[in-house]
C-alpha cells in the first residue's frame, strides 16, 4: 500500500477525531512547558473550545452518506455519528464540572487530569465508529487506561487510590476475557472486519458446525465487553469505583464510559452476530438468528441487574454508592431492548438503536444533572452521605427543584425525560412479546422511587439546621443544571423533537450497510 | 515421536510448570520468576507457530520489560513479601469457577475438526506485518501510540512522588 | 365557554409557577393569590357545566404529541358530561378547601408552600378529568399522586407524618403499576391511547375476552391503590397526618375518588367483562362493610372519617360492579361534598381543642353552634336521611345493587349503610353531645368565618344536591350522565318503594342504636336511682335494653371491628412486610458480597460467566 | 503437516489462561495478580498465533492482532504498577485483601 491509495480515503471524515487529537497534543505541550504557577483552568477552556469544533466537524458530517477508510477500520455512519455526539455533549459537561471540582490540593496534576478526559473521549469515538475488531480493542483500552488512571488522579486519598486499583484488576480481567473470546471468533473467520465475520460465521455454523464454539466465543466475549456497561453479575466494581472517584470522573464513568460500552456491544453484536441466521422455522419459514438464541439470557442480565441495581441502591446512605447502584439498574433498562427477541428485530429493527439511544441520551441530561447537584452539595459540605443534602430546600429553592426533576426523571415519572424512555422500552418490551421483563422493569421502578424519593425527602422535609446559609454555585454548574434540566423536561414533554432528531440525523440502521 | 511434538511437549510443561509453581512457590520474587521462564516458553511456541517476530516481541516485552517493571514493582513496595494464603473457602470457590471455565473451554474446542491447512506463510512474515501495520492497520496502530502516551502519562502522575505536596499532602482519610 | 376548557387547569398551574417563583415574598398573601386563581378555574368550570348542559355531544380537542412507530400519539381534552360534572365538583371542592385553609393554616410559616401544593394538585386533579386518553390519564396520575405525598408529608417533622407520606407514595404507586401496564396492553392492542378508539375496539370486539378482563382488572387496581380499596387501602387512614383542609380536598372529596372515576371513566372496558364487573363489585362490597366495621372503634376523629371513606369509596365501587353507572357517579358527587363538609368541619373542631381524640371532647355543640349544626347535616346526609343528598344516592345504590340481582351483595349494602349510619353518629354524640371529658374547654372558640364560610356552601350542598337525581322529581343528572359519548352506560334503575323505606329504616336503627349508647352513656344512672327507686327501675329496665345491645349486638359488632382491625393490622401489613422483608434479604445478600475484596468482584463475574454458559447450554441442548 | 494439532496449542493456552485467571482471583500480592493478569493475556495471544496458523482462515492477522494485544497489555501492566505504588504510599500495603475500605 502506498502514500497515495493512503491519501485517497476520505481522511476528512476523520476530523472530529483529529480535532480531539490536535486539542490533546496542544494540552499536553502547553502544560508541559506552562510555568508552575500559571493557572491550569486556561487548558480546561482550550478543552473545551477543541470539544466544540469537534462538534461542529460532527454536525458537518452528519447526513453523509456511508462511508469508511481501510476496510472498515474507520467507519462513518448514523450510528457512530449519534454516540459521538453523545460522547462529545457529555464530555463537555463535564469538563465543566471538572472546572469546578478541580483544585490543585485534590487533583494534583491538573493539565494531565483534562487531557486524559479528552483522550478518554477520544477512545470512545473511535469505538462507536469502528467496524474491525482491532480498532475497537484499541480504542475500548484508550477509554478503559484513561479512566483507571482519571480514577486514581486524586493520589492522595486512599478511597480513590484503592477504587483505581480494583477498577483497573477488574478491568483487565474483563480485557482478558474479552480478547479470549475475540480469540475464537478471528480464529473462525480469520478476518477482524465485522462484516466480513458475519459472513464467515454463517459458513462456520452451517458447514464447519462450529456452533457451540460461536455461542462459546460469543459468551465469553460479551461478558468481557458488559463490564464496561457494569450489568450484573459484571457491576460489582461500579459502586467501590464511583464511590472513590472525584465526582466528575464518576460522572464520565456512569456517563460517557458506559454509553461507549453500550456502542461497543451494540456495533460489536449487532453487525458481527445478529445477522447469522441459525435456522428457519419450519412452519412459518420465519428466520431465527443468534438474536433469538441469546434473547433471553440479556434478559437475565437485564432483570437481574434492575433487581440487584435498585435493591441494593436502598441501603446505601454514600450518595455516589447509591448513584452507582442505581446507573447499574439504568443499564438493565437499557438492555431491554437488546433482550426482546426475534422477529420483531427484522421487522422494525431501528427501534432497537432509537429506543436504547433515547434512554442513554434521557440518561446523559439527568443523571449529569443529578451529579452536578451532587458534587456541588458534596463539596460544599465536605461530605458524601445523603444527610448532606438535608434541608436543601431551604439553601437553594432553584437548584432543588432541579434536582427533583432529576430525579424525577431517573425514576420515570411523567412529563420527564425518563419517564418517555422508559415507556419507550417499555412498549417495545410488550410488543416484542417479553411481559415477564416488563414486568421487571416496572416493579423494579417502583422500588427505585423509595431511594430517589428518600433523597428528595431529605432535601424537602427535613430542617436545615444550622446550616442555613445558601448554597453557592459556581457558573459553570449552574449553566450544566439549567442545560440538564432544559433536556430533561425538553425531551420529557416533546420527545417528538429528539425523535425526529435522531431519525432524521442518526439512522441507525446504518451499522448494518457496508460502504459503497 | 518427531521433534516438534517433542520440543512442544516440552514447552507445554516448561510454560504450565511455570504457572503452577508460580501458583504454589510463597516468595512473591519466586513467583515473578517462575511466571517469566512461561513466558519464555511462550515465546518458543510462537517460534514454533511461525511467528518469529512475535516470539520476539515476546522474549523482549514479557521475559524482559513485564517482568522487570514487576520486579521494580515488588522493590518498590514490599520486597521479601510473603504471599501467604487466603481464606479457604474462597479459594475453593475461585477453583471451581475457574475448573468449570476451563471444562467449558476444552468443550468448545473439542468440537474444532477441521483440517490444519498447511499455510503457505511468506518467508519474510516480519514485514508482512509491518505492511500490515502501516497500511491496513494504520488506525488502530496511530492509537495504540496514544495508548502508550496515556500509560506513560499515567504512570508518571501515578507513581511520581511530588516533593511539593507530600508535606500538606498526607492521605485524606 | 367549552372550547376554552383547556384553560380550567391552567389557573392552578400558573397559580403554583407564581407561588413557588414567589411565595416566599407573598407570604400570608399567597393565600389570596392561591384562592383567586382557583377561583377563576371554578368559574370556567361551572360555565362549562352549564354549556355542556345545553349540549347533546362531547366536546373534545385533541393534538398531535408524539409518533411511536407508526402510532399517532395525541393530547387534548374531551368535556363529557362525567368530565364536565367531575371539573365541577374539583374546582369546587378545591376552592372551598383553598378558602378554608386561609384560616386553618394561618400562622403556619410555610403557607405559601402550602398553597403552591394545593394549586399543583389541583392541577394535577383537573388535567386528570378531562384527559381524554389514557397516556394523560397515567400522566396526571402519577402527578397526582406526587402532590398528595407532598402534602401528606407537609409536617415533615413529624415522623408519623414522613413514613405515612412514604407509605402513601409507594401504596398507590402499586397500583399505578397496574394503570401502566393496562395501558400498554391495551396500546399494544388497539394501537391508540384514546378512550374513543379504545371503546370502538371493544365494542366491535377487536380485542380478546381474556385481554379485556386483564386489562380491566389492572385498572380496577390502579382505582384499589388511589381509592384505597382492600387491600391497598391502609395509606388512607394513615395519610390522615396530612392537615386537615388537604385530607377534606385529596383524601376525602378529590384524588381518592379519582380511582371511582377512572372505574367510570373506563366504563365501557369493564361491562365487557363480566369477570371484571364481579372483582369490582366484590371488592367494592367487601371494603365497604370491612373499613365501616374498623370505623367502629376508632378514636381518632380524622381516622374515623378516613375508614369512612374507604368504605363509601367501596359502596360506590359496589355500585359500579353492579351496572350502575349512574349510582356510582351520583355518591361519587354527594358524597365529596358531604364528607368533605365533615372533615372540614372535624378540622374545625381540631383547630379549636388541637387535639383528635374523640374519647377525649364531648359537649361542643354548646361551644361551637355552627360547626355542631353542619357536622350534623353531614353526619345525616352520608347516614342517608332523606331529604339530604346521601338519602338519594345511596338509595340509588341500594337500587341498583338490587336489581343487578346478587342478593348477597344487597345485604352487604344493607348492612353498610346501618353501619355507617351507626359509626357516624357515635362520632357526633362522643364530639358533640353530653358534657366535656376534658378540663380545658373554656378557651373553646368557634372558627373564623373564613373557615366557616366554606363549610356553609358544602352543607347547602349536602343538603341540596341530591334532589338533581330522585325518583320523585326526576332524574335529570341521571339521564345526562348517560348521554355520554358510549352507549354501554347501563340502565338507570327504577325506583322500588320498599327499599327507598328499608334505607330509611335501617339509617335511622343505626342512629338510634349510636344515641342509646352514647348519648345516654353519659347518664349517671347510679346517682338516679337512689333518688327515686321507681323511676329506677324503668330506668333500670330502659338500661336492661341497653345492656342487651350491648353485650349480643353491638360487642359482636365492636368484636367484628377490633377483628378486622387487627386483620388489617397484621395480615394485610404483615403481607407488605413480608415483601419489604424479601427486599431486605437480597440487600443483605449483596452486601455481603459487595465486601470490598476486588478478587470476591471477580470470583462473582465468573461464576456468573460460567453460569450463563451452563444455562445456555442446559437450556438449548448445544452439546453434541 | 504438522504433527502438533491446534487443539494441543487451544488447549495450553487454556490451561494457562486458567491459571492466570486463578492467580488472578486468589493471589493476595497486588504484582503477582497483575502479573496472573498478563498470563491470561499471553494466552490468548496464543490462541492468536495458533488460530493465525491452523485457523479456518488462516493469515497474517492473527499476529498482528498479538502486536497490539501484546503492546496494549504492558501499558495496562505498568498504570496497574503505577497505581499500585501509589496506593502503597499511602497505604503501606500491597495485600489486596487489605483494600477493603470501600464496600457494601
Amino acid at each position: 500500500m502506498d502514500i497515495e491509495t493512503l491519501l485517497s480515503y476520505p481522511w476528512r471524515i476523520m476530523m472530529p477525531e483529529f480535532t480531539i487529537l490536535g486539542i490533546v497534543t496542544i494540552v499536553s505541550l502547553l502544560d508541559l512547558f506552562m510555568r508552575e504557577k500559571i493557572d491550569r483552568k486556561i487548558l480546561a477552556y482550550i478543552s473545551l473550545g477543541g470539544i466544540g469544533v469537534a462538534l461542529c466537524f460532527l454536525f458537518v458530517n452528519i447526513g453523509q452518506p456511508v462511508q469508511e477508510i481501510l476496510f472498515e477500520t474507520y467507519r462513518l455512519d448514523g450510528f457512530a455519528n449519534a454516540f459521538k455526539f453523545l460522547f462529545l455533549v457529555g464530555a463537555a459537561v463535564i469538563f465543566i464540572l471538572s472546572l469546578d471540582y478541580v483544585n490543585g490540593k485534590d487533583v494534583p496534576y491538573e493539565g494531565e487530569f483534562y487531557y486524559l478526559i479528552l483522550t478518554a473521549v477520544l477512545g470512545a469515538m473511535i469505538l462507536a465508529s469502528s467496524a474491525d475488531m482491532i480498532t475497537l480493542f484499541v480504542g475500548l483500552e484508550l477509554l478503559s487506561i484513561s479512566s483507571y488512571i482519571l480514577v486514581g488522579a486524586r493520589k492522595y486519598h486512599r478511597r480513590a487510590n484503592e477504587s483505581a486499583l480494583k477498577y483497573v484488576i477488574s478491568g483487565t480481567i474483563a480485557t482478558a476475557v474479552m480478547l479470549y473470546g475475540m480469540s475464537f471468533i478471528y480464529g473462525l473467520t480469520g478476518t477482524t472486519n465485522l462484516f466480513e465475520i458475519s459472513e464467515r460465521l454463517f459458513v462456520a455454523f452451517h458447514e464447519q458446525g462450529q456452533s457451540f464454539l460461536i455461542y462459546f466465543a460469543f459468551f465469553v466475549t460479551l461478558i468481557g465487553m458488559a463490564f464496561k456497561i457494569s450489568v450484573v453479575p459484571f457491576h460489582m466494581w461500579a459502586p467501590d469505583v464511583y464511590e472513590g472517584a472525584a465526582t466528575p470522573v464518576t460522572a464520565f464513568l456512569s456517563v460517557v464510559s458506559k454509553a461507549a460500552g453500550f456502542a461497543l456491544i451494540l456495533r460489536f453484536f449487532m453487525v458481527a452476530f445478529i445477522p447469522l441466521i441459525t435456522d428457519i422455522e419450519p412452519d412459518t419459514g420465519m428466520w431465527i438468528s443468534l438474536l433469538n438464541d441469546w434473547a433471553f439470557f440479556i434478559a437475565i442480565i437485564a432483570a437481574a441487574s434492575m433487581i440487584i441495581g435498585n435493591i441494593m441502591a436502598l441501603r446505601q446512605t454514600n450518595v455516589k454508592r447509591m448513584f452507582a447502584y442505581s446507573s447499574i439498574a439504568q443499564a438493565g433498562y437499557i438492555l431491554v431492548p437488546f433482550a426482546v427477541a426475534g422477529e420483531l428485530f427484522f421487522r422494525i429493527p431501528h427501534l432497537f438503536f432509537e429506543n436504547a439511544f433515547f434512554y442513554l441520551l434521557a440518561y446523559l441530561f439527568m443523571n449529569l444533572g443529578a451529579f452536578a447537584m451532587i458534587q456541588l452539595v458534596t463539596q460544599e459540605e465536605q461530605s458524601e452521605d445523603i444527610k448532606a443534602f438535608s434541608g436543601l430546600y431551604r439553601r437553594a429553592p432553584y437548584k432543588t427543584v432541579a434536582m427533583i426533576f432529576f430525579l424525577l426523571s431517573l425514576a420515570g415519572i411523567p412529563l420527564t425525560a425518563g419517564f418517555i424512555g422508559k415507556f419507550y422500552i417499555f412498549m417495545g418490551s410488550i410488543e416484542g412479546g417479553n411481559i415477564w421483563l416488563a414486568t421487571v422493569m416496572m416493579i423494579t421502578s417502583v422500588i427505585s422511587y423509595y431511594y430517589y424519593f428518600g433523597l428528595m425527602r431529605q432535601m424537602f422535609l427535613r430542617p436545615a439546621a444550622d446550616r442555613a446559609k445558601p448554597l453557592k454555585t459556581p457558573l459553570g454548574t449552574g449553566i450544566v443544571l439549567v442545560f440538564c434540566l432544559a433536556g430533561t423536561i425538553l425531551l420529557g414533554i416533546v420527545p417528538q423533537i429528539a425523535f425526529d432528531f435522531i431519525h432524521l440525523n442518526f439512522d441507525g440502521l446504518d451499522i448494518f450497510y457496508p460502504a459503497e | 515421536m518427531n521433534g516438534e511434538l517433542l520440543i512442544f511437549l516440552i514447552l507445554a510443561v516448561t510454560s504450565i510448570g511455570g504457572g503452577i509453581l508460580m501458583l504454589n512457590l510463597t516468595k512473591v520474587v519466586h513467583m515473578v520468576m517462575a511466571l517469566a521462564f512461561t513466558f519464555l516458553s511462550i515465546a518458543g511456541f510462537f517460534f514454533m507457530l511461525e511467528a518469529e517476530f512475535i516470539a520476539v516481541a515476546q522474549i523482549l516485552i514479557y521475559g524482559g520489560a513485564v517482568t522487570i517493571m514487576m520486579l521494580f514493582g515488588i522493590m518498590l513496595t514490599r520486597h521479601n513479601d510473603q504471599d501467604e494464603s487466603r481464606k479457604r473457602g474462597l479459594k475453593w470457590i475461585a477453583a471451581i469457577g475457574v475448573v468449570a471455565f476451563f471444562v467449558l473451554i476444552v468443550l468448545a474446542i473439542d468440537g474444532i475438526n477441521w483440517m490444519p491447512e498447511e499455510t503457505a506463510f511468506v518467508e519474510n512474515n516480519t514485514a508482512q506485518i509491518g505492511l500490515y501495520l502501516f497500511g491496513h492497520y494504520v488506525i488502530p496502530f496511530e492509537l495504540t501510540s496514544i495508548v502508550l502516551l496515556v500509560g506513560l502519562v499515567g504512570a508518571i502522575i501515578l507513581a511520581r512522588r511530588d516533593r511539593k505536596l507530600n508535606k500538606e499532602g498526607e492521605a485524606h482519610d | 365557554m367549552i372550547e376554552n376548557a383547556w384553560l380550567i387547569p391552567l389557573f392552578p398551574l400558573v397559580a403554583f409557577i407564581l407561588l413557588i417563583a414567589f411565595g416566599r415574598r407573598l407570604k400570608e398573601s399567597s393565600a389570596w393569590l392561591g384562592i383567586l386563581f382557583t377561583l377563576g378555574a371554578f368559574l370556567l368550570s361551572v360555565m362549562t357545566l352549564f354549556e355542556r348542559l345545553r349540549l347533546d355531544h362531547s366536546a373534545s380537542v385533541v393534538v398531535d404529541w408524539l409518533q411511536i412507530g407508526d402510532h399517532l400519539i395525541t393530547m387534548g381534552y374531551e368535556i363529557t358530561p362525567l368530565n364536565a360534572l367531575m371539573l365541577f365538583i374539583v374546582s369546587l371542592v378545591s376552592l372551598l378547601v383553598h378558602i378554608y385553609s386561609r384560616g386553618y393554616m394561618d400562622g403556619d410559616d410555610r403557607i405559601s408552600v402550602f398553597y403552591a401544593y394545593l394549586a399543583l394538585f389541583t392541577f394535577s386533579m383537573l388535567g386528570l378529568v378531562i384527559a381524554p386518553n389514557l397516556l394523560q390519564v397515567y400522566i396526571f396520575w402519577e402527578l397526582v399522586g406526587v402532590c398528595s405525598f407532598l402534602l401528606v408529608g407537609f409536617y415533615f417533622y413529624k415522623p408519623e407524618a414522613k413514613r405515612a407520606a412514604r407509605k402513601a407514595f409507594i401504596m398507590t404507586r402499586i397500583g399505578d403499576v397496574g394503570l401502566f401496564v393496562a395501558m400498554s396492553l391495551l396500546f399494544w392492542q388497539v394501537g391508540s391511547f384514546e378512550l374513543a378508539a379504545i371503546f370502538t375496539a371493544v365494542e366491535n370486539n377487536e380485542l380478546s375476552a381474556g385481554l379485556i378482563t386483564l386489562t380491566a382488572i389492572l385498572i380496577f387496581v390502579a382505582a384499589i391503590g388511589k381509592s384505597g380499596q382492600f387491600p391497598l387501602h391502609t395509606w388512607l387512614p394513615d395519610a390522615m397526618e396530612g392537615p386537615t383542609p388537604v385530607s377534606a380536598l385529596i383524601h376525602a372529596a378529590t384524588m381518592v375518588a379519582a380511582g371511582v372515576y377512572l372505574v367510570a371513566v373506563m366504563f365501557p372496558l369493564f361491562e365487557a367483562s363480566p369477570a371484571a364487573m364481579n372483582t369490582v363489585a366484590y371488592v367494592g362490597g367487601f371494603t365497604a362493610i370491612f373499613a365501616a366495621s374498623i370505623a367502629l372503634v376508632q378514636n381518632d376523629i380524622k381516622r374515623v372519617l378516613a375508614y369512612s371513606t374507604v368504605s363509601q369509596l367501596g359502596y360506590m365501587m359496589l355500585a359500579l360492579g353492579a351496572a350502575g353507572y349512574v349510582a356510582g357517579t351520583f355518591h361519587l358527587m354527594t358524597h365529596a361534598f358531604f364528607k368533605a363538609l365533615l372533615f372540614l368541619a372535624a378540622g374545625s373542631v381540631i383547630h379549636a381543642l388541637h387535639k383528635q381524640n374523640i374519647q377525649e371532647m364531648g359537649g361542643l355543640s354548646a361551644r361551637m353552634k355552627w360547626t355542631a349544626a353542619l357536622f350534623f347535616v353531614g353526619c345525616l346526609s352520608i347516614a342517608g336521611i332523606p331529604p339530604f343528598s346521601g338519602f338519594f344516592s345511596k338509595e340509588e345504590i341500594l337500587l341498583t345493587v338490587w336489581q343487578d340481582g346478587r342478593a348477597g351483595l344487597f345485604i352487604v349494602a344493607v348492612f353498610t349503610a346501618f353501619l355507617t349510619a351507626f359509626y357516624m353518629f357515635r362520632l357526633f354524640f362522643l364530639v358533640f353531645s353530653g358534657e366535656s371529658r376534658s378540663r380545658d374547654m373554656n378557651q373553646v372558640k368557634e372558627s373564623p368565618s373564613v373557615m366557616m364560610f366554606p363549610m356553609l356552601i358544602l352543607g347547602i350542598l349536602a343538603v341540596g344536591s341530591g334532589f338533581v337525581h330522585t325518583h320523585w322529581f326526576g332524574t335529570f343528572l341521571g339521564d345526562w350522565l348517560i348521554s355520554g359519548p358510549a352507549s354501554t352506560y347501563g340502565a338507570q334503575a327504577h325506583s322500588e318503594t320498599w327499599i327507598l323505606i328499608l334505607a330509611l329504616v335501617v339509617s335511622l336503627l343505626g342512629i338510634g342504636l349510636a344515641y342509646l349508647m352514647y348519648a345516654k352513656r353519659t347518664w349517671d344512672h347510679r346517682a338516679l336511682a337512689e333518688r327515686l327507686p321507681l323511676a329506677y327501675r324503668v330506668l333500670y329496665n330502659k338500661y336492661y335494653v341497653d345492656e342487651a345491645y350491648r353485650y349480643t349486638f353491638v360487642s359482636g359488632l365492636r368484636g367484628l371491628g377490633i377483628f378486622l382491625n387487627f386483620f388489617d393490622r397484621y395480615v394485610v401489613e404483615g403481607v407488605l412486610r413480608l415483601i419489604h422483608g424479601i427486599m431486605t434479604g437480597i440487600g443483605t445478600v449483596g452486601a455481603k458480597i459487595q465486601n470490598g475484596q476486588v478478587q470476591v468482584y471477580g470470583i462473582t463475574m465468573v461464576c456468573g460467566l460460567v453460569i450463563l454458559i451452563i444455562g445456555f447450554i442446559m437450556a438449548g441442548g448445544y452439546l453434541r | 503437516m504438522t504433527s502438533v494439532p491446534l487443539n494441543a496449542y487451544l488447549i495450553v493456552a487454556a490451561i494457562l489462561f486458567c491459571i492466570g485467571l486463578y492467580g488472578a482471583l486468589t493471589k493476595r500480592n497486588a504484582v503477582i495478580v497483575l502479573l496472573s493478569i498478563e498470563l491470561m493475556l499471553n494466552a490468548v495471544n496464543i490462541n492468536f498465533i495458533a488460530f493465525a496458523r491452523f485457523g479456518l482462515y488462516p493469515g497474517m492477522i492473527g499476529q498482528v492482532f498479538t502486536v497490539f494485544t501484546i503492546s496494549i497489555a504492558a501499558v495496562g501492566a505498568a498504570v496497574g504498577i503505577a497505581i499500585l505504588i501509589a496506593l502503597y504510599r499511602n497505604r503501606g500495603t500491597v495485600n489486596i485483601d487489605e483494600m477493603d475500605l470501600l464496600k457494601r
